[in-house]
């Protein structure tokens, strides 16, 4: 069966998530909301999503806006506000955060601040946004439209969020277009946990700045026939199928 | 004290209640209700910001003070041009160390807004919230002038605080006001109403007066929150004014691409804000554009 | 003219109200809406009014209702909520309070709280409701539909708020069924400013637990014309004329 | 986590989910949406309560569990029946030294339950605020549990912090509640979403059940902050529930007649709590009152 791999990596989150998770997503939120669109379909209907910048649950959009601050995502099952929905976060009443970042590193911090000396950057980006949100959830998923090594490095430059907390909690997956990586058993550490069919370990090695391990090299598992129907049966599940990444 | 909302120019509210170097809160999320013609008659006035702090997501909004050489210093949790990528002259002006950044996390920052407007110094941030280890730079560690430790009297427990964000200067955009002043949000309000409060003086620009604030609004900032308002139609362009007109991909892509060298943010500057706002409306096609991205109503 | 003592202290603070005031209050606010009224009327049309429980700015009701949480009193010109009215009040966006209290003390201090020890009072009151709201606060007013020795006291057994502050801020006006009291010149205490007409010194000084100058023994200036008017043209201004207190 | 509410009766509620001696908040301000169904289940089954925690304003819902002699602690910022006087069980009780009493400030008390509910562990007071001087007792004076004095680290001055409430049990009442577990209110809502977010048990008793929440409703609480839920119409009575029914003023104002004294509040409790809330319905003429009171739409 045929599928995208804005498909294949919606799929790969949403068999991370529980029944009754509530999961926060925002910006470039069509993969995290059709993720929750099939994981809802398939076993656990209770999945919920909230959009940060307005605190809607379960948002009724047909087509998922690529701001995450964009009026189509006001109207939902129910609409709080920006405040409460930060606060939620802190008490625990959220499970799941998805975002992207700058600079992910095999320890698990992730940085959205800066590359390079923090006081005078090579590249400077857009903040350090959402790192105690990050240490507060329970999960945070990393979903990244581009496979880069300058994305992947040993250590990052600013310690944004520490994302995988001692145990393995926290950072949970981070998804890729060539890739599923994830903490390994232990939790010391961010290593493979599968290459999407077509690529090589060679490659997805090729492209992160710090080193995996082959052995852990299996395949991705491809969407099941109820996944893709549960995806595609849906609006903005089905524009994943023509979604261009990166 | 209860503010009375004065009823005034856009030239005149910058130039009687923005001193130069303040520190001026803009409002709105990303490119949504962002106060833009506020924001273009600071550029076109050139007045000195002495801190800017963009409502939790800044965006083409602080990049253009920035980019106009007016900020001294920018407090933020993000800034860049969301979907369209970084925000290239806080970028680069962050880069050349022309700017000065104070770093906060995003619920920090929250936190510190609704302090500031509930009247209170400083908030607790979440428990175990501590600069990182091996001394990689981090939040709080990078900035000593908003977070400071304390002993916690309750648990004995090291705990971080943040002190409160009180601009002196809010601006803020909205889609309605009634004749006391009372604003309202047809959409978003993200943290517009705790930003107003928080400030010494609230500006708003907003698209239109009605005798009564319309059922439309899903949230309503009291007239007492605010010093002064101009009536700008279309005023939140580029960006979307929820509810009335969505954001110009067309204008903020372009943006995007000239912004990223100096030359090219130049010739935008050039081009767009002009000496008042009929100028930029002439320059950006503004009825044009407000009408072919009409928005239905909300919800 | 034939005024009713709840008219006449309606009037009596409607007079402390100046342009642009914002005025909390709640619970038996049939007399502090009539003085916002009153205001508005006579040259001062931007006062405006809170009901605390909901944040209700001028509320549109006919008839003040007794409670101040009951639902009559949602619509109005604006409706917030109850925690950013207090975070309004704490900033300062609020001008005046009006509170009734068990005791106040000739320093101005107000006491919900206890009467007698507070470790086993002889009456406990409901508790201490408000007294950082009155610190914070620029004006307080109290009024009461009793004119009680023991509300009036030498000194609080609980200080609920300290209501008068440094150089005469913070406690503007009481006002009672026989007499306004309020902070002399220099705002070191609490004494008598005026009082109503029909009762003498000696009347108001033997309902009071602290000891009045008789030299302040004024007449209150009665409701003008005007101010009447003003009342009587609304429901539930007009209410006022046949108000039973205490 | 988020929670998934379930539906549950009445009795259940309270026989599984409140432990004995919890901290137990009650929901409502005055006589308004208290959650009387729950309070009244609690009599009937006994359960001792270590500290309750009327928000804001307690009232007939507060008084009677302490007339019970179920409360071994209470933290108040107001506790009366409002209009109709003291409250009297709470009072005999303060003044015979049966329950203890935690004064907190009415802001105070506002600012630690936003703070439980943010899941932050305690909420700075504002500036200023201190024990009264010359030995008066005052708030914080009296209350070490939950106000304690930091030295602000940003300003070297000594400054008062109040420790957020955070109830092993919120007990709320709503009008309508969706197959989702979001709960809505028609009317106000006081502090009750913060009252339920705070606690670490959240139960709802709610008027009426809609597949999707009506847009009567002005105020909404998500469902992943609902533990469990049970539809019982009448249960805010003798108080009121907004938009549904008027407060029972005969009912009240009996109430605060009787339990003036030990053997009247012991007739109140013999005639009306019975074994069941039908019991209750019944000698109460529930219905009847319900219809008579019959409240039109808020705003």
């Amino acid at each position: 069966m045929n599928y995208s791999v804005a498909e294949l990596m919606a799929v790969v989150l949403s068999r991370r998530l529980r029944e009754g998770d509530v999961m926060v997503t925002g910006t470039n939120a069509g993969i995290t909301c059709s993720a929750a669109l099939v994981a809802r379909a398939c076993g656990r209907p209770r999945v919920r999503t909230i959009i940060g910048a307005f605190g809607t649950v379960d948002p009724t959009v047909e087509l998922v806006p690529a701001s995450g601050a964009d009026q189509s995502f006001l109207p939902g099952r129910v609409v709080t506000d920006l405040i409460s929905t930060l606060g939620d976060q802190v008490r625990g009443l959220a499970d799941v955060i998805c975002l992207g970042g700058l600079q992910v590193d095999r320890d698990g911090r992730v940085n959205l601040a800066v590359v390079g000396d923090y006081s005078r950057p090579d590249l400077r980006g857009p903040g350090t946004i959402g790192v105690s949100l990050i240490a507060r959830l329970e999960r945070t998923f990393l979903y990244f439209t581009e496979h880069d090594p300058r994305t992947f490095v040993e250590r990052v430059d600013f310690v944004g969020a520490q994302g995988l907390r001692p145990g393995g909690r926290g950072l949970e997956v981070i998804v890729t277009p060539m890739a599923v990586l994830g903490p390994v058993e232990d939790g010391s550490r961010i290593d493979l946990v599968s290459i999407h069919a077509g690529f090589d370990f060679e490659q997805v090695q090729a492209r992160t700045g710090f080193a995996l391990d082959p052995s852990r090299a299996v395949v991705t598992e491809p969407p099941s026939e109820e996944e893709l129907a549960a995806l595609r049966g849906h609006p903005y599940g089905m524009s994943l199928a023509t979604m261009t990444l990166g | 004290m209860g503010k009375i909302a004065r009823r005034m120019e856009l030239e005149a509210c910058v130039a009687e209640l923005v001193e130069p170097d303040s520190v001026v809160g803009l409002g709105g999320l990303h490119f949504h209700n962002m106060p833009m013609a506020l924001v273009r008659e600071l550029i076109r006035q050139e007045v000195p910001v002495g801190r800017l702090v963009p409502s939790i997501d800044g965006s083409i909004d602080a990049d253009l003070l920035i980019g106009a050489g007016l900020v001294r210093e920018v407090q933020v949790a993000y800034l860049g041009l969301e979907t369209y990528g970084l925000a290239p002259r806080f970028r680069a002006a962050a880069e050349a160390g022309t700017v000065r950044v104070r770093d906060c996390e995003e619920a920090g920052f929250g936190l510190a807004l609704a302090a500031g407007a509930a009247g209170l110094p400083f908030a607790a941030l979440p428990a175990g919230f501590m600069p990182a280890d091996e001394g990689l730079p981090s939040v709080p560690a990078v900035n000593r002038d908003d977070y400071r430790e304390i002993e916690n009297p309750f648990t004995g427990e090291r705990h971080m605080l943040i002190q409160a964000i009180n601009p002196d200067v809010a601006l803020i955009h909205c889609q309605a006001i009634d004749a006391h002043g009372n604003c309202g949000f047809f959409g978003g309000s993200f943290l517009d109403v705790e930003l107003a409060k928080s400030a010494r003086i609230c500006i708003v620009q907003v698209e239109r007066e009605y005798e009564e604030l319309p059922s439309a609004c899903r949230r309503r900032l009291p007239g007492y929150a605010v010093d002064a308002y101009c009536v700008v139609e279309g005023g939140a362009h580029p960006g979307s004014s929820h509810g009335v007109y969505r954001h110009d991909d067309v204008h903020l892509r372009r943006y995007a691409q000239l912004a990223r060298s100096d030359h090219g943010f130049e010739r935008y500057r050039g081009e767009m804000i002009g000496v008042s706002e009929a100028e930029y409306a002439a320059a950006s096609r503004l009825d044009d554009r407000i009408e072919a991205l009409e928005a239905g109503p909300v919800g």
